[in-house]
């Protein structure tokens, strides 16, 4: 399964991972991998109203050789499941997954007993890092979850967390 | 040279997967295309990566419990499906939806239907090279999006209307704010008309790309905007008059070139003409309640089968339902229109150009999980 | 009027029906050519439908006469005893239903009816698959309707559910292709002369039908 | 004097390992500091992308001759740039005009071969038709 450890670089020591680990968090690549109603969501993140460029991951890469984080927006089928686990491998290291959406994490409104079509979440066969529950999320919960993927790669959180008041 | 171009396929032929992840396919829909070097001899569109059983869920789920789904088929124009929906089970069970109501669903679906056309104008233009529009398309997208969502709650997957009715009256807030939009957009349009309708570019890209023919279009069942670039009249709200459209007047852009340019003007037309009923349906807003007096508690049409069509913002969504008198349907048929929009693709692409088959696929305005249900 | 033309174009689909009626019902007498075999069929699938529990919309125990029946009537019909009216194309009243005209014909006139439309310009809507478990059969719906005027025109046709087929209609409306092959996939009603009927929605190698009623995950 | 060869030389030689250092230096670099190997479910890691399925077919197979002379045309052009750079640091004041009918003597020539592809009909892309096999 594709949690199995990868071999560290040549070189690296402490102090040079925490420096490329600051420089990944505020460059993460996405893949344009829309599936679904949460695609459309994504697109209106990387636009100019929500605008992901704050965080510097507006780049979306159509070429899974070329980005960092594979946002699975939507619901994911039986019959996309292969293509899906393709890209993942055509991934170069190092790669995070963000599952997007309830149907990305659990198959959200489309799971119901005698359910033949769908795959009932990303984690079964994706090591998922930050999942993000909504249907769809609205980008202010995309652009959190890529602030959380961000504090998962640096070990501390740049951006104030939100409370509720 | 010139007999080397236009000869038959004598040289090798290779398949190219326009694959299930691709910029320009905007969702998961795969073409197969066998092509003789720039040239596509054979497209065959496959489809079923995002098939979600919506037509199995109609028939496990109670009449109330299917509403969800409507907005999850097309979530670009979400409000139509759920017109489509609520009004076929309306009709079936008999119900009565009060004056005031109508007018909330028709001036919600057209703010829909200008949201749909907004970001399919962006995504179009992304297609053929040109990013900037997509954010001025977006950023009035987002306009439209905050006032459904001061109604129906939601900014893309709408459950707004219900049997009879729907669930939320609209405020002053919400009619101030629909009217300041409107201002907004007409100044906008003629902006993006002398940006991109005009640019020479857009125009080269899309003349003569693509043609559908008015047989094509009745071969393959073409509707909405792709059938009116044709030269087709034919427009839901028009020829089978439903809720209340007869009191706005309004008229039907049609084209008669049937190329890409026929189809994009017809979407830049409509947005103005939905601008128009809106503006009516506000003036001629009635008072009144917004859900029956006797609140539909439980709905049990009638035995038989019923059809009911609506114009949504791809074409003619039609919902067959076949009821056998319980409080679930027996079948729920789902007459997507991009499907068959996208089914004359094979034919349409023959001998094309990869980047004008992109083009075409573009104007045809797909919305995959609607295709694939 | 486009409906009343249409439907007078329609009805000339059941001459042959109509001799099997008057005539006696042709038990094994070696049938003399292909189309007796087909009124042969067309009769039997016609007693079968009148004899079971009657479905409300194509119940025909009036005469091909125009439709006036209220919708309640229309619902349960009386178990009528005269002669079998012919079964014909009937006009079915539109608020209600959504439908204009609603044609029930054997499997084996669908592609000459649909031959009729295109002539008469009908663009083709969808086709939509049926389970009648309970008579055992499988039902094809057919929608048409018209760009100019509108006329939504229903065409159902019944096979039986252990082994059905029903002749394509992809050569004529290339529209079809698609609708034929996802009825293909809920329902697994083969349609012959499909030029390729491989699942479009399922998983290339999917050999279940979802939409059947007896389905299992 | 006599360094004087030598040290254009050190020039020459510094900026060709300059030249070499920058084009391999990202390679090594990346080498160096990026982990090994990739996290693979279905080891698909060496498939070339096809947008996640699996290619069909070979891509090495005889295609139109359109698509070479396109290529030969930028060739011809690249290299005609190429002269044009020493020519324009050469360019002398006094006989400007001698200078000037040889480039565009130079560069007639070579868009004679574009004049030539131009009327076979190399840049017209009509939409082909094909009688369905």
């Amino acid at each position: 399964m594709g949690n199995e450890v990868v071999q560290p670089p040549i070189i690296h020591f402490d102090t040079l991972d925490k420096i490329l680990g600051l420089g990944r968090a505020n460059s993460l690549w996405p893949m344009t991998f829309g599936l679904a109603c949460c695609a459309i969501e994504m697109m209106a993140t990387g636009a100019a109203r929500f605008d992901l460029a704050r965080f510097g991951a507006e780049v979306f890469r159509p070429s899974p050789r070329q980005c960092d984080v594979m946002i699975v927006a939507g619901t994911i089928s039986k019959k996309m499941e292969p293509a899906v686990k393709t890209l993942y491998d055509q991934m170069p290291e190092p790669k995070w997954v963000i599952a997007m959406g309830n149907c990305a994490i659990s198959g959200g409104p489309f799971v119901f007993e005698g359910q033949y079509g769908i795959v009932e979440g990303a984690d079964k066969f994706l090591p998922v890092d930050v999942y993000i529950p909504g249907c769809p999320p609205r980008p202010e919960a995309l652009i959190e979850g890529i602030l959380e993927l961000e504090e998962k790669v640096t070990g501390h959180r740049r951006w104030p967390r939100v409370e509720a008041k | 040279m010139n007999g080397l171009l236009q000869q038959d396929v004598n040289q090798e032929t290779f398949t190219l997967n326009l694959g299930p992840q691709h910029p320009a396919t905007h969702g998961v829909l795969r073409v197969k295309l066998v092509m003789d070097g720039e040239y596509i001899v054979e497209a065959e569109p496959v489809l079923g990566y995002i098939h979600r059983m919506h037509e199995k869920m109609g028939e496990n789920r109670t009449w109330v419990k299917f509403l969800p789904n409507c907005g999850r088929m097309d979530y670009l124009s979400a409000l139509s499906y759920n017109h489509g929906y609520v009004a076929a089970v309306e009709r079936a069970a008999g119900i009565e939806v009060p004056e005031r109501a109508e007018y909330l669903r028709v001036i919600t679906v057209e703010l829909n239907r200008i949201s749909s056309h907004l970001l399919w104008f962006g995504a179009f233009v992304l297609d053929l090279g040109g990013f900037t529009p997509l954010l001025y398309a977006f950023d009035d997208r987002e306009f439209i999006l905050d006032l459904l969502e001061s109604v129906t709650g939601s900014r893309l997957t709408y459950c707004y209307f219900r049997f009879g009715g729907v669930y939320n009256d609209i405020d002053d807030a919400f009619i101030a704010g629909t009217r300041e939009f409107i201002k907004k957009q007409r100044k906008r349009m003629p902006m993006y008309d002398a940006l991109v309708t005009k640019n020479i570019i857009l125009i080269k890209r899309l003349k003569e790309i693509g043609p559908i023919s008015k047989d094509m279009a009745i071969r393959y069942g073409a509707t909405g905007p792709v059938a009116r670039g044709s030269g087709i009249n034919y427009d839901v709200r028009k020829n089978e008059p439903y809720s209340v459209y007869p009191e706005f007047d309004f008229d039907v852009p049609v084209y008669e070139e049937g190329d890409s340019m026929a189809r994009y003007m017809v979407r830049m037309d409509e947005i103005e003409q939905s601008m128009r009923i809106i503006e009516q349906a506000l003036d001629k807003l009635p008072e009144g309640d917004i859900k029956p007096k006797k609140a539909v508690k439980l709905v049990k049409p009638e035995k038989g089968d019923y059809y009911h069509a609506v114009e949504a913002a791809r074409g003619s969504f039609g919902v067959r339902l076949v009821s056998d008198g319980t409080n679930t349907a027996y079948r729920l048929k789902l007459r997507s229109p991009t499907y068959s929009n996208l089914s004359l693709y094979g034919e349409a692409t023959k001998g094309m150009l990869l980047p004008d088959a992109l083009a075409l696929m573009g104007s045809l305005d797909l919305v995959i999980p609607e295709i694939d249900r | 009027m486009l409906l009343a033309k249409i439907k007078e174009a329609l009805s000339s689909l059941y001459e042959d029906i109509q001799e099997t009626q008057e005539a006696p019902a042709a038990d094994d007498a070696a049938a003399v050519e292909a189309e007796a075999t087909v009124v042969e069929a067309a009769a039997e699938e016609e007693t079968a439908a009148i004899d079971t529990a009657p479905v409300a919309a194509d119940a025909a125990e009036e005469a091909q006469a125009k439709e006036t029946a209220p919708e309640q009537e229309d619902a349960e019909p009386e178990e009528a005893e005269e002669p079998q009216a012919p079964p014909g194309p009937k006009e079915t009243d539109y608020k209600a239903k959504g439908y204009h005209l609603d044609v029930d014909l054997p499997p084996e006139k669908i592609p000459e009816a649909a031959e009729i439309l295109l002539r008469e310009n009908f663009f083709i809507e969808s086709i939509t698959g049926v389970d009648w478990i309970d008579e055992q059969q499988l039902e094809a719906v057919y929608d048409f309707n018209h760009f100019d005027e509108l006329c939504r025109v229903v065409i159902r046709t019944r096979t039986d559910r252990d082994n059905p087929a029903i002749p394509t209609i992809s050569h004529i409306y290339q529209g079809a292709n698609w609708h034929e092959r996802e009825t293909h996939d809920f329902f697994g009603i083969k349609f012959t002369g499909h030029p390729n009927l491989e699942p479009l929605l399922l998983p290339e190698d999917a050999d279940f039908h979802p939409l059947l009623k007896d389905f299992k995950a | 004097m006599a360094q004087q060869p030598i040290l254009d030389h050190l020039y020459v030689a510094a900026f060709f390992l300059g030249g070499l250092l920058m084009a391999v230096g990202p390679f090594i670099i990346a080498h160096l500091f990026s982990p090994r190997g990739t996290r693979n479910i279905t080891n698909k890691t060496q498939q070339a992308i096809e947008c996640g399925v699996e290619p069909i077919g070979d891509a090495w197979i005889r295609f139109g001759i359109v698509y070479y002379l396109y290529a030969l045309m930028f060739l011809a052009f690249d290299v005609d740039v190429l002269f044009l750079f020493p020519v324009a640091l050469a360019y002398d004041t006094t006989f400007a005009i001698r200078d000037f009918v040889e480039i565009v003597i130079f560069v007639g020539i070579l868009s004679l071969a574009i004049i030539y592809a131009w009327i076979k009909g190399v840049f017209k892309w009509e939409t082909k038709s094909y009688n369905p096999r």
